[in-house]
C-alpha cells in the first residue's frame, strides 16, 4: 500500500463527487453540502448506525445503509433523498415522538432541538402512531445539570462523549428493547455518581432537552459541540 | 494420540460392543428426562444387575427421535423401540429381549415417522453414549478430522465444503464454503471459530438435542473449521438454559483434550486448537452474529452495522467464523464421505438433509431430520402423522419470528431455502410448528411480535419503538378495537421496521404478520370488521366502545 | 501483559464469593469474564447483588454503568432474590399454541402473580422462558428445576401445590 | 366572487392560546372578515351544532365525553378540518395526564387539593375518557398547524391559503414540537 491517499469517485445525488479512501459516504455528502439527516451521529464519537436516518439507497445494493457508517467505494451510486426515503425517515421521527413525551418546555422556546429540527425538515405534521406516554423521572439531583428521561431518544451521544473523550464511562444504557434507558453509574441518582466529573459534555452532546444545565434560562441553553474535534483529534494523537 | 493410537481407541471400543448380545438404549434427552426416562434408565440397571445377567447392557443415550412418546427405549440387536415405558415395566422389558417381544409398548419402526427420515446429523443420536469419546469415535468419529489434517490441505477441505453445497442451518443459509474461504482469506494476526449454540427460535430444540446426544460432532466439525480457515482458538457459545448440553460439551471438550484432539499438536500435526465454552444469557438477538460477538466479549448483545462482516473483523476484531451447531454437525460425514456425496442429496440449490423440531398440532411431535426437498405435507401428514383429534390442519410456522405461516396450498412445495422464501415465510434454524383450526393467525401474530418487541436489544429506533407500535396495534386488533386505518399503519409500519432495521431480529420481525396477512387476512377482517374471532381465541368485549 | 490488578475485597466473608473469584481469574481478570461471573454469582447467590456487582467492575476493572446495562440486559439474569420456589412457563410457540398463555393466567388468579414476580410470602416465584427446548412436550413448564411436559394449567397448578407445601 | 365560507371554531382541551393568537391577526381579520361568516365559536353565544360548515378550527386536545362529542359532530358537518396548535396535533400538556391511572387524577384534583367537599363531581362534569388523544387520532384532519400557540402569522397564512382555496403548507412557517 502506498502512503499517498486513494481518492474514489462517486455519485452522490446525480453528482458526481470525489472522496477519499475510507471516507463515510455521510463524510462525503456532507463536504459537498449534501445534507443528510442524523441523529446519533455526532463528528468526533464512534459512529453506531442506530438512529437510521442517514438511510440512502445505493444502486446495485438491495439494502439501505447508514450513510454514517458506510465507506464510499468507486464507482458508487448514492440517492440521499427519494420519497420512499423520505416517508421512512418520518416514520422513524414519529415513532421518536411517540415514544416517550416530547412535550418540551425548553426546545419550544428556544428551537436548539435537534429531534424538533429534523421532524421540520422532513415535513412532519402529526404522528400517525399512538403516543405511548410512557412514566419516566427527571433526575435533577446533580448539582449543576439534569436529566429528564422522557425527552431521550437513546442516540446514546452522553455513553459515548463520558466514554470515548472523558474516559470517566459513568453513563451506559441499562436494560433492552424499548425499556432501556440511560444510566449512570449502578442506576443511581446523577448526583450521587461516583464517577461523574461533571464536565457536562454530555450535556452538550445530547441532541435534546433531556440533558440541560441548571440555572440558566431556556432561551440560553445553546448546545456548544466545538470542543469536540479537539479533544479527538488530541485522542488520537496519543493513541 | 495419533491417528493410530485413536483408531485403536475405537477398535477396542468396537469389541467391547460386541461383548453385549443385548443392548437397552435408554433416551436421556431432555424430552424423555423430562418424563422420568432416568429412573426407567436406573430400573433397567437394577433388574439387569439382580438378575445377574451377561452381556447386557444398558446404556443411557441421546435423542431418539419421537420426544412426543417418551420416554423411549431401544433394544439391540433387533432394534425393537418401545414407547411410554415407565419404571416398573423393566422386567417385562427384559424378558422381551428374549423372544417375548412387549408388544404392549412396541413402537413400530417402520411407521412413516421413521422411514421418511434420513439421518446425517442426527445419525449417531440415540446410538451412542453422548459422555463417552469411544463410542463416538466408534462411530467413525474424529476420522474427517483425521483425514482432513493428514491428508488435506487447508484449501482442499474448503473445497470439499464448496462440492457440498452446504449452506448455513442457523436460519440465513449462506453458502459454508464461501464463508470458510473468506475467513481463510482475511489477514489477521489471529481468527476465531465461533459455535453459535444460541437456539433462539422459541419452538426449536434441534442444536439443544444435537449437542446433547452427539456433542463430540460439533467438536470436530469445530476443529476441521479452524484447521481450514486457520484459527487456533475456538468458542463454543450455549444457552445457560441448557444446562444439560452445557455439561456435555464440556465434557466432551475435557474428553477430546485428554487425548489430544484439542491442544498445542493435534493427532500429532503440527495443528493446534482449542475450545472454550460461553453461556449465552437469554437475548434472542445474540443470534445475530456481531451481538453474539459483542456477547463473547462481555458486552451488552447489541449489534453494530455490517459490513464490516466478522468475517473480516470480528470477535476483537480479529477476522472469525460463524456456523451455528447443525452447520458445524454435517461438517465430519461432508470430510469422511467427501462433498460430492453431501452433494448427491437433496435440490439443486440446498443440498443434505435439515433438521427439524416438529411441535404444535401434530400426533408425532419430535425431531426429525429429513433430505431438503421433501414436501411440507409428507413431514406433516406421514412423519408427522397428521393432525390430532380429527381437527382441520390451518397452518405450518417455520423460521420462528423471522419466519412465516403457511397455508395448505403450499403444503406441497419442497423444502428448501428458495421455495420457502417464495410463500414468504423462510428455513430459519428449524422450528416448526403445526397449527390447526383451534389457532388465531392474527393471535398467532401478535404472540411472535409480543417476542421480538421483548427481544429487540433496543439500539436502532425501528425495531425498538416500531415492534412496540406494532404489538399495540396487532393487540387492538385481537381485542376487536381496530379500524382499518389502524390495519393499514400496521402494514405501512411492517414496510419501515423491515427496511430500516439495524440487524436480522427487526428486520424479519414483521414477517409473521406480512405471512398472516398474506394468507389469513380474512382473519384480520373478521377481528376487525365483524368483531368476532374466527377461532374463538380473542377475548373480545361484546359491543366493545370503539371511537372513530 | 497488562499489570496484575490490585486485590479487590468481596462484598463480605461469605465463601461463594470465592467462587465467583474463581471464574475471574480463570479468565485472566479480563472485561469479557463478565457475563461469565455474572453466571456464577447468580449460580451462588440465585441473584445478582448491588455490592456483587460493584466487586465484580472493580475486580475486571470494568465501569460501574457498563456493568449494570450488562447485568440488566440479558434476561436470564435476575436482580431480585427468587421466592423459595420457582415455576418457569415455557412460553415457546409450541407451548404458547397448546395453552401457555392460560397456564399463567391460572397462577396469577390462583397466587396472584404475573411473570417474573414473587408472591409475598416469598414461597413462590413465576417466572417464563422464552422457550426451553422441549417443544415435543408442549405445554412445558419447570417446577423447581424439574422439567414436566404436556401439562395443563390444573397440573401446574397441582405441581406448584405440592411444591410449595413441601 | 364566491359566497361566504362557513367557518367554525371549537375549543377542547386547551388553554385558549390558540384562539388568542387567532384574534392576533389583529388588523388583517378585516382583509378577510366580508369572506367569512363565522357560525360557531367559543367567543359567540351558539347553542347546538350548526350544519354546513366549510372549515371548522379545532384547539386542544380530546380528553373528555363532551370533546369527543363535540369534534363528532363538528366534523360530521364540516367540509374541512383544521388542527389549531400543539395541544389539538400531540395531545400536548393535556395528553401528560395520560401517564397517570383516571381515579388517582380524580382524587388528585377533587379529593387531595380540594379545600371544601372533597368529592368526585357526578354527573354535572363530563368524564374523562381512558385517555387524552390528539384529533386525528379520533377524525381524519385536513389541516395541521403546530405552535403552542401557532404564531398569527401562520394562522392568516393557513386560513388566507384556503380562502384562495389551497391548500396552505403550514410547516413551512410553523413548527413542529
Amino acid at each position: 500500500m502506498s502512503d499517498a491517499p486513494h481518492i474514489l469517485t462517486l455519485k452522490i445525488d446525480d453528482q458526481d463527487v470525489s472522496a477519499v479512501e475510507g471516507q463515510t459516504i455521510l463524510a462525503v455528502a456532507r463536504e459537498n453540502g449534501i445534507a443528510v439527516p442524523t441523529l446519533c451521529f455526532l463528528k468526533g464519537l464512534s459512529p453506531v448506525g442506530a438512529c437510521r436516518l442517514c438511510l440512502v439507497e445505493i444502486k446495485g445494493v438491495p439494502k439501505l445503509l447508514p450513510a454514517c457508517v458506510t465507506r464510499a467505494a468507486e464507482g458508487m451510486e448514492v440517492t440521499t433523498d427519494s420519497p420512499r426515503l423520505r416517508e421512512y425517515r418520518r416514520t422513524i421521527l414519529e415513532l421518536l415522538f411517540a415514544e416517550r413525551n416530547h412535550v418540551c418546555s425548553i426546545c419550544v422556546s428556544n428551537n436548539n432541538c435537534e429531534l424538533q429540527s429534523l421532524a421540520r425538515a422532513q415535513g412532519l405534521t402529526h404522528v400517525r402512531v399512538p403516543y405511548r406516554h410512557p412514566r419516566l423521572g427527571v433526575d435533577a439531583t446533580h448539582s449543576r445539570f439534569s436529566a429528564d428521561h422522557n425527552r431521550c431518544i437513546l442516540c446514546a451521544r452522553c455513553v459515548r462523549v463520558c466514554d470515548e473523550i472523558e474516559g470517566a464511562h459513568t453513563w451506559d444504557i441499562m436494560g433492552r428493547g424499548i425499556d432501556c434507558r440511560v444510566i449512570t453509574d449502578m442506576n443511581q441518582p446523577w448526583g450521587q455518581s461516583d464517577t461523574c466529573t461533571s464536565c457536562g459534555k454530555c450535556v452538550h452532546v445530547c441532541p435534546t432537552g433531556t440533558l440541560t444545565e441548571k440555572g440558566v434560562a431556556a432561551a440560553e441553553m445553546k448546545k456548544r459541540q466545538q470542543f469536540l474535534p479537539y479533544l479527538t483529534a488530541m485522542r488520537e494523537e496519543r493513541e | 494420540m495419533t491417528p493410530e493410537e485413536l483408531r485403536e481407541l475405537a477398535a477396542r471400543r468396537r469389541e467391547e460392543l460386541q461383548e453385549f448380545k443385548y443392548r437397552l438404549n435408554v433416551c436421556l434427552a431432555a424430552g424423555c428426562q423430562s418424563c422420568h426416562g432416568d429412573s426407567v434408565y436406573k430400573a433397567l440397571k437394577a433388574e439387569v444387575e439382580s438378575r445377574k445377567l451377561e452381556g447386557v447392557q444398558v446404556r443411557g443415550v441421546g435423542c431418539l427421535s419421537l420426544c412426543a412418546e417418551g420416554p423411549l427405549v431401544q433394544v439391540e440387536p433387533d432394534n425393537l423401540l418401545y414407547q411410554r415405558v415407565r419404571a416398573e415395566d423393566a422386567p417385562e422389558l427384559i424378558e422381551s429381549m428374549y423372544g417375548k417381544p412387549l408388544k404392549r409398548l412396541a413402537c413400530p419402526t417402520d411407521a412413516p415417522f421413521f422411514a421418511a427420515q434420513k439421518q446425517i446429523v442426527l445419525e449417531n443420536s440415540g446410538r451412542i453414549d453422548p459422555e463417552s469419546l469411544e463410542d463416538y469415535l466408534a462411530a467413525d468419529g474424529y476420522e474427517g478430522l483425521m483425514r482432513a489434517l493428514t491428508e488435506m490441505t487447508p484449501a482442499e477441505v474448503i473445497a470439499e465444503m464448496t462440492t457440498s453445497g452446504l449452506r448455513g442451518r442457523g436460519g440465513g443459509g449462506f453458502p459454508t464454503g464461501l464463508k470458510w474461504s473468506t475467513v481463510a482469506k482475511s489477514k489477521g494476526a489471529k481468527k476465531f471459530v465461533i459455535c453459535n449454540g444460541d437456539e433462539g427460535d422459541p419452538g426449536a430444540f434441534m442444536d439443544r438435542s444435537v449437542l446433547e446426544s452427539d456433542p463430540h460432532r460439533v467438536i470436530e466439525g469445530m476443529i476441521i473449521a479452524g484447521y481450514a480457515v486457520g484459527a487456533s482458538h475456538g468458542y463454543a457459545y450455549i444457552r445457560a438454559e441448557y444446562p444439560l448440553a452445557v455439561k456435555r460439551i464440556q465434557n466432551a471438550i475435557k474428553q477430546a483434550t485428554k487425548v489430544g484432539l484439542l491442544g498445542e499438536g493435534i493427532c500429532g500435526t503440527g495443528f493446534g486448537f482449542t475450545i472454550e465454552v460461553r453461556l449465552g444469557a437469554g437475548a434472542f438477538v445474540c443470534g445475530e452474529e456481531t451481538a453474539l460477538i459483542a456477547s463473547i466479549e462481555g458486552k451488552r448483545g447489541q449489534p453494530r452495522p455490517r459490513p464490516p462482516f466478522p468475517a473480516e473483523s470480528g470477535l476483537w476484531g480479529y477476522p472469525t467464523l460463524i456456523n451455528n451447531v447443525e452447520t458445524f454437525a454435517n461438517v465430519p460425514p461432508i470430510l469422511r464421505n467427501g462433498g460430492a456425496w453431501f452433494a448427491g442429496m437433496g435440490t439443486e440449490k440446498s443440498k443434505g438433509t435439515k433438521v427439524f423440531a416438529l411441535a404444535g398440532r401434530v400426533k408425532n411431535t419430535g425431531l426429525i431430520e429429513v433430505p431438503m426437498g421433501i414436501t411440507l405435507r409428507k413431514i406433516i401428514f406421514d412423519i408427522g402423522g397428521g393432525i390430532p383429534d380429527g381437527k382441520k390442519f390451518k397452518a405450518v410456522q417455520t423460521g420462528g419470528p423471522s419466519g412465516g405461516c403457511i397455508p395448505e396450498e403450499h403444503l406441497d412445495m419442497p423444502v428448501d431455502y428458495d421455495s420457502l422464501a417464495k410463500v414468504g415465510s423462510i428455513m430459519g434454524s428449524g422450528g416448526m410448528i403445526v397449527m390447526d383450526e383451534t389457532s388465531c393467525m392474527v393471535d398467532v401474530a401478535k404472540y411472535f411480535m409480543e417476542f421480538c418487541k421483548s427481544e429487540s436489544c433496543g439500539k436502532c429506533v425501528p425495531c425498538r419503538a416500531g415492534t412496540d407500535q406494532m404489538h399495540g396495534l396487532l393487540s387492538k386488533i385481537c381485542a376487536g378495537e381496530a379500524t382499518m386505518d389502524d390495519l393499514a399503519l400496521l402494514e405501512h409500519l411492517c414496510e419501515v421496521v423491515k427496511n430500516t432495521s439495524l440487524c436480522g431480529l427487526g428486520q424479519t420481525a414483521p414477517n409473521p404478520v406480512l405471512s398472516t396477512l398474506r394468507y389469513f387476512r380474512h382473519e384480520y377482517l373478521a377481528h376487525i370488521q365483524e368483531k368476532r374471532c374466527p377461532a374463538g381465541v380473542c377475548k373480545i368485549k361484546a359491543a366493545a366502545e370503539v371511537h372513530a | 501483559m497488562p499489570p496484575i490488578p490490585k486485590k479487590v475485597d468481596p462484598p463480605s466473608a461469605d465463601k461463594r464469593w470465592r467462587m465467583v473469584d474463581n471464574t475471574m481469574r480463570k479468565h485472566g481478570y479480563r472485561p469479557d469474564a463478565l457475563i461469565e461471573s455474572l453466571h456464577t454469582m447468580q449460580e451462588c447467590f440465585g441473584y445478582l447483588e448491588e455490592p456483587g456487582l460493584r466487586y465484580v467492575a472493580q475486580a475486571l476493572r470494568l465501569p460501574l454503568s457498563k456493568v449494570y446495562g450488562v447485568a440488566t440486559f440479558y434476561h436470564f439474569f435476575t436482580l431480585k432474590p427468587k421466592g423459595r420456589h420457582t415455576c418457569v412457563v415455557c412460553m415457546g410457540t409450541a407451548c404458547y399454541i397448546k395453552g401457555a398463555q392460560n397456564i399463567l393466567d391460572e397462577i396469577e388468579h390462583k397466587y396472584g402473580v404475573k411473570p417474573g414476580e414473587t408472591t409475598k410470602d416469598d414461597a413462590l416465584s413465576v417466572l417464563t422462558a422464552r422457550c426451553i427446548g422441549s417443544c415435543g412436550l408442549a405445554a412445558a413448564v419447570v417446577v423447581d428445576g424439574a422439567i414436566a411436559g404436556k401439562v395443563s394449567a390444573k397440573q401446574t397448578l397441582d405441581l406448584i401445590e405440592k411444591a410449595v407445601a413441601s | 366572487m364566491s359566497a361566504k365560507i362557513r367557518l367554525a371554531t371549537v375549543w377542547l382541551d386547551g388553554c385558549s392560546g390558540c384562539h388568542m393568537s387567532l384574534l392576533d391577526i389583529d388588523e388583517r381579520l378585516l382583509d378577510i372578515a366580508d369572506r367569512i361568516e363565522l357560525v360557531s365559536s367559543p367567543i359567540m353565544d351558539v347553542k347546538g351544532f350548526p350544519e354546513n360548515i366549510d372549515l371548522t378550527i379545532v384547539e386542544g386536545a380530546i380528553t373528555n365525553e363532551e370533546d369527543l362529542h363535540k369534534v363528532l359532530a363538528f366534523r360530521k358537518n364540516t367540509k374541512l378540518l383544521m388542527a389549531l396548535g400543539d395541544c389539538a396535533i400531540t395531545g400536548n400538556v393535556p395528553a401528560m395526564r395520560n401517564t397517570f391511572a383516571i381515579d388517582d387524577l380524580y382524587n388528585r384534583a377533587y379529593v387531595e387539593n380540594a379545600d371544601a367537599e372533597k368529592q368526585v363531581p357526578g354527573a354535572v362534569v363530563p368524564r374523562l375518557l381512558d385517555r387524552t388523544r390528539p384529533i386525528h387520532e379520533v377524525v381524519p384532519v385536513d389541516v395541521y398547524v403546530p405552535g403552542c400557540p401557532p404564531h398569527a402569522d401562520v394562522i392568516f397564512y393557513a386560513i388566507a391559503e384556503l380562502l384562495e382555496g389551497r391548500m396552505p403548507d403550514p410547516m413551512k412557517m410553523g413548527k413542529f414540537g
